[in-house]
């Protein structure tokens, strides 16, 4: 209870600040919080990350497994994305399987990378309306500071990066061996952010969250292509809002793209 | 493989329609009888029903939200809505599209009068091809006008997209499966324009993408159009169902008063 | 609860009027309401009918689908039957699995058709011990308004008699296409009455389910065979009054039997 | 595939029996010590177990009925009492007659008299070879009457059925599968005869229906002598029982006045 | 309510008696309460057993069936164990999914059983890497009297002593059919103790359990070995009390193999 | 297949380690900044995340206990922490590590100063290689002491096992692997070397259990060791920390000096 009221006056404070316009934590509105990237953080996975964007802390990672092609695409490997709200995460969080938020994190992820196609999912195919490589990626929120979007996006990113592909023999797997690192050909990345008050922040953290009206993630690769959209909260953006957003998108993802020196 | 023409010399895509012209949608508000507002959206094949309850009392109390009504929308398909059968059980796509759905509408009703309440908004698809999140959305706005429920505006949606390079609105499946395809599901409320839902899978360029989004608006807006006539076919119908009304309270009232025993009745 | 409260008084006035006997909506007691029948409802299934019993609004779909056969049966194919009570359908309707209603209704549906034997399971079969056809029958209640048992059965008819065979290429389905239409031996229906006071009455409304002590439903074919019996309720019947029944089922399943021009 | 001889030139039966023949039948009440009632039933090779809790207050508490008692019936069969093993999950088929057989219970319990409690009835079946519904349900009825709930009537019931056209009592597992096969399970109150539990598959003429019905009436009838003696044995214990009670009571008073603290303790 | 009161009572009447020391129903500390054992309970299952330990009721049922065998393991079969508490065993059971509780008991007996070897899972390999027995282990509690560890693997062993193989013809069950017994090549059991106020007994009945601190179950064999270990609850043991337990275990455990003459 | 050579002539292990001698651990406490209490433990290859929440009010109200708080562990495994891809969904194991080592850390807990509470253990695996259930145990007391949760003593856990004929503490995956294997996951309230946790699978005589057994209480002891001096870090920094918490209040007063209309605002 005592931290629901210090929430609601952290929230009230955040709409008073954006008026000025200040942040609580005094960034610039479109200054991301510092970013922390761990890769090869789980040797069992095929590619691991953890990322700590602020106190927002995030472990992804990566299992590449052998599966029989979907039939309208008997050429293709796929990629799956799962997310769970770990209940340490933060106190309003509950075990169980995934919920409608958790759901979306984990679809706009995929989108993001899915449809930026950084990955071919032709170079997946092991024998064509067989078997093909399917990658497994899977979220763990930690702690959840605020905007659990971009930092998931990034240990995504992070951990595909670090992707080595099993070995085959005879179209099996040789566990713990490695026949060499996937192919990403463009780092695709989500971009947030808040409309709180009318003003436009980037990365919002929980307080801003609370105070948020509505959100928007675009997701965007570095030849200045978006791959995905996704409006969420009660609130509502105009034309001139979501074209300022695509814009800031842009120039922010490519600052974070930085950060990863390997693909 | 024979290459698809997505649009052919004289500007006509697969189906016949221009690059800016909408399927033909079909919307009769109030058709089911127990729900407290409904309404039936045809939309090209798309088919959807969609029932509306409440506001009513939140249950469990714990999630009672005292300073507002839950808007609870529940986007479902049918097993035989798809070309290969569905799983009955709710899937991933199903619970993004109600999330996003709920939180669009939820800006247009006036949530804030109606504290510890839901208002439950039940959608089934029964035919599907492309489209159908923004006819579910356009059926439940309706729907909810339908059930009396007080909104800043009705929310008006439809998807814009891209095929073989064209830009183009509303599109249907084969358009949707085009190599080079963008989808982009869009939902505002017209009168101010502002934008309630927006989702994007695709890749594409900043100009682009600006084209296809005006596109968007201005089918929304015809959406919009659509979404008055029907309801004003209602209201016109309503002297005629006023009349029946206070028919039928009389004769409750008759009712009653052969039968006062029946007050005092259990109400379970 | 103004709703509880008006069904109650309409409950009280049913029992009421039964001893004149009247039914609510001036029915006579072996009256069924209006019926409408809407086949070829959805593209996507293989077969589909809309029913509308008075108010209630049933929707059923079909798909065929390639399934190994049981092995006690390895030269034949089956039905499978589901019905889902939609919330839409009633204020009591709640999201989620089946519950004991909506598993009864699947059943009982599934065993009128099947026991009557008006689908041939030996030509489901394609190829012995390793293929034959699978009909999924998909009830969906879009209005609870009362005899949800007939209408269901009247929309799972329809619904089959629209019903074509999707087309075979090396014992694969090809997509929309279609091979023929599939075989119904017979039309087997549902016809269910409730028990009031003391008095039978056919295809009971939402009011007088609420007044009924009992209900039974008859599964017939126009043979004048019976292929299934259900009671359900807290109430009990006397021998005579079954035996009412069936004649009763007979006259009634026929008249509902003439709404169907092919098959 | 070997013709099966259904009824011999003597007019016996697979398993030897008549026609109107019952599988023997024994049943024992008070079996199991936790339960409130309960009941072991073998029907041939069919056996299962029934325990009774209740009348006990409906939790959580908007579930209850303020006119009367809920019927809580649990039909359940274990994974190895199939000749396939079953899933341990409950099926389709065990919802369904969990649900009939619990409204077939509920005409007979005085169940107006407890109005918010349920009275919770589970069965589960360990061995099985057709009929286990009916041998539940005769057995679920014992067991409530072990627990002392109020009843009009027991419920006794057996199936009938038809295997190469003859109609006989209480088909075994090879009869149901005759390949003209009909099955009727049926329970009736036998001092009034009203049918509280029917069900019915397999084609079957008007005619031939009615034949099977009084041959299950008569197997019904038998039943319910089989329930009324197992039960008087029961109750020819009593006194003994009842000796029993009365020093179990009067060791209880001791141990409290000896321990006056206890009385005091916590009561969880 | 009255119900749990008297479980208070006697519960707290244990603790008193057991520093004299006594038991509320007279046993030796270290006594068992009587057992009766019912081999052959279900034709259905290939082996099957029901044991009464005092009023405690267990009944366990075997099923074998074929499947693939684990990759890591392609020349054996394995074993599964399962348990249901069923809600009628006592007032606060209920149905549904298995709980901790039952998910503790099937893996305890699932080990004591496994880890003891009696059963040679490379004999029921049937084809390597392709098909082998596994052997479905269901234990269902009838009445909780308390110990259900004990019942539990008492019946389990009683049901695998009768279980019979069924024949293979083309490596396919010919149903009804048997081509053997099981062979098992000792007889696992698991003694359980209980610490009440700082004394140890063996075999704790429901009022014991209700006042015990903490319980300890230990799996052995004939040969003076052990397979298993487990305590349970929130209490604690020393070594020395331990060991105690190691001791007793070998010697009540011998006693209760006695009761089963096969094998 | 090659014979493993689990000791070598000079007594050491696989991975270099001599028999009685524990992986490399580090414990990081506070690492969470939502959790009340919180730790990361390396142990070797594994590596787990712990989170604690409470006392807080047990929800909902019936599952309450009047005489204590409710220890609520919760153990899992995140799919890639393991060499096969795991499900997502909690597996048996899971169920039953959570149940023992929930009650292990009660026995240290003042639990019955929390009457009506939950406190919630969430613990989660990231990376393994043979004795999770301990590590995640010994990160969990030291998280507990971390939200400042009165405790009698920490609990310190390790396992010991066997590997060809040897006795070993803290077994890696390939030892727990040998076909003689036994496995022994022990822990302790060190002070006192009660123990509140003990699992064995594996055949083993009364003999060489007794030796396992005193080399897993040494083991315990030496991880005891290492989390007080994890403790001890964390209190050395606490002037520090208590210098900014001191500053952090400061600026909350300060903050609602200058705004006391939030102090009127809403409690959602």
């Amino acid at each position: 209870m005592r931290d629901d009221i210090l929430w609601e006056l952290r929230s009230d404070k955040v709409k008073e600040l954006i008026k000025i316009p200040q942040r609580l934590d005094n960034r610039e509105l479109f200054e991301y919080r510092p970013v922390q990237i761990e890769t090869g953080f789980s040797k069992n996975a095929h590619g691991s990350c953890r990322i700590r964007l602020g106190e927002t802390d995030v472990i992804v990672g990566v299992k590449m497994d052998i599966a029989e092609p979907y039939p309208d695409c008997p050429d293709e490997g796929s990629i799956t994305v799962g997310a769970e709200l770990m209940p340490m995460a933060s106190p309003v969080f509950e075990p169980g399987p995934p919920d409608q938020n958790a759901t979306e994190l984990a679809r706009v992820v995929d989108r993001c990378i899915r449809e930026s196609k950084a990955i071919d999912f032709k170079k997946l195919s092991i024998v064509e309306a067989e078997k093909a490589w399917f990658i497994f990626i899977d979220i763990y929120i930690a702690n959840d500071a605020g905007n659990l979007f971009d930092a998931s996006s990034l240990a995504a990113l992070g951990a595909l990066l670090d992707t080595k592909i099993p070995k085959l023999e005879d179209d099996k797997i040789v566990k713990g061996e490695y026949s060499g690192k996937l192919e990403l050909s463009k780092k695709p990345l989500l971009t947030t952010f808040a409309k709180i008050n009318g003003k436009i922040v980037v990365d919002p953290a929980t307080a801003e969250e609370k105070a948020m009206d509505a959100r928007l993630s675009i997701g965007t690769t570095e030849e200045t292509l978006m791959s995905a959209m996704q409006k969420g909260g009660t609130g509502s953006f105009t034309q001139a809002e979501i074209e300022q957003c695509i814009e800031l998108a842009f120039q922010k993802s490519d600052e974070l793209r930085k950060l990863f020196k390997v693909g | 493989m024979e290459e698809i023409v997505y649009v052919n010399t004289e500007g006509k895509r697969i189906d016949g329609r221009k690059l800016d012209e909408l399927r033909p949608i079909k919307i009769i508000p109030s058709v089911l009888s127990r729900a407290e507002g409904s309404a039936y959206i045809e939309w090209g094949q798309n088919k959807a029903l969609v029932g509306v309850f409440g506001p009513r009392e939140a249950i469990p109390q714990h999630i009672q939200d005292p300073t507002k009504a839950i808007v609870n929308y529940v986007y479902r398909m049918a097993t035989f809505s798809v070309p290969d059968r569905k799983s009955p059980k709710p899937g991933r796509r199903e619970i993004e599209i109600s999330k996003v759905s709920g939180e669009a509408l939820a800006k247009a009703i006036f949530v804030e009068r109606f504290p510890n309440t839901t208002i439950d908004i039940y959608v089934h698809i029964f035919d599907s091809n492309a489209g159908t999140r923004c006819a579910a959305l356009t059926a439940a706005s309706v729907a909810l006008a339908d059930a009396g429920i007080p909104m800043r505006d009705l929310v008006s949606a439809c998807a814009v997209g891209r095929a073989a390079g064209h830009i183009m609105l509303d599109p249907c499946k084969e358009e949707e499966d085009a190599s080079d395809a963008v989808d982009m599901p869009l939902a505002i409320m017209p009168r101010t324009k502002e934008v309630v839902l927006l989702q994007m899978d695709g890749i594409i360029s900043k100009e682009e993408w600006k084209k296809a989004f005006e596109l968007g608006l201005k089918g929304c807006q015809q959406v919009y159009g659509i979404q008055k006539k029907a309801l004003k076919r209602k209201y016109e119908e309503i002297a005629e169902e006023e009349a029946k009304a206070i028919e039928h309270v009389d004769k409750q009232l008759k009712e009653i008063s052969e039968n006062p025993e029946l007050l005092r009745g259990g109400n379970k």
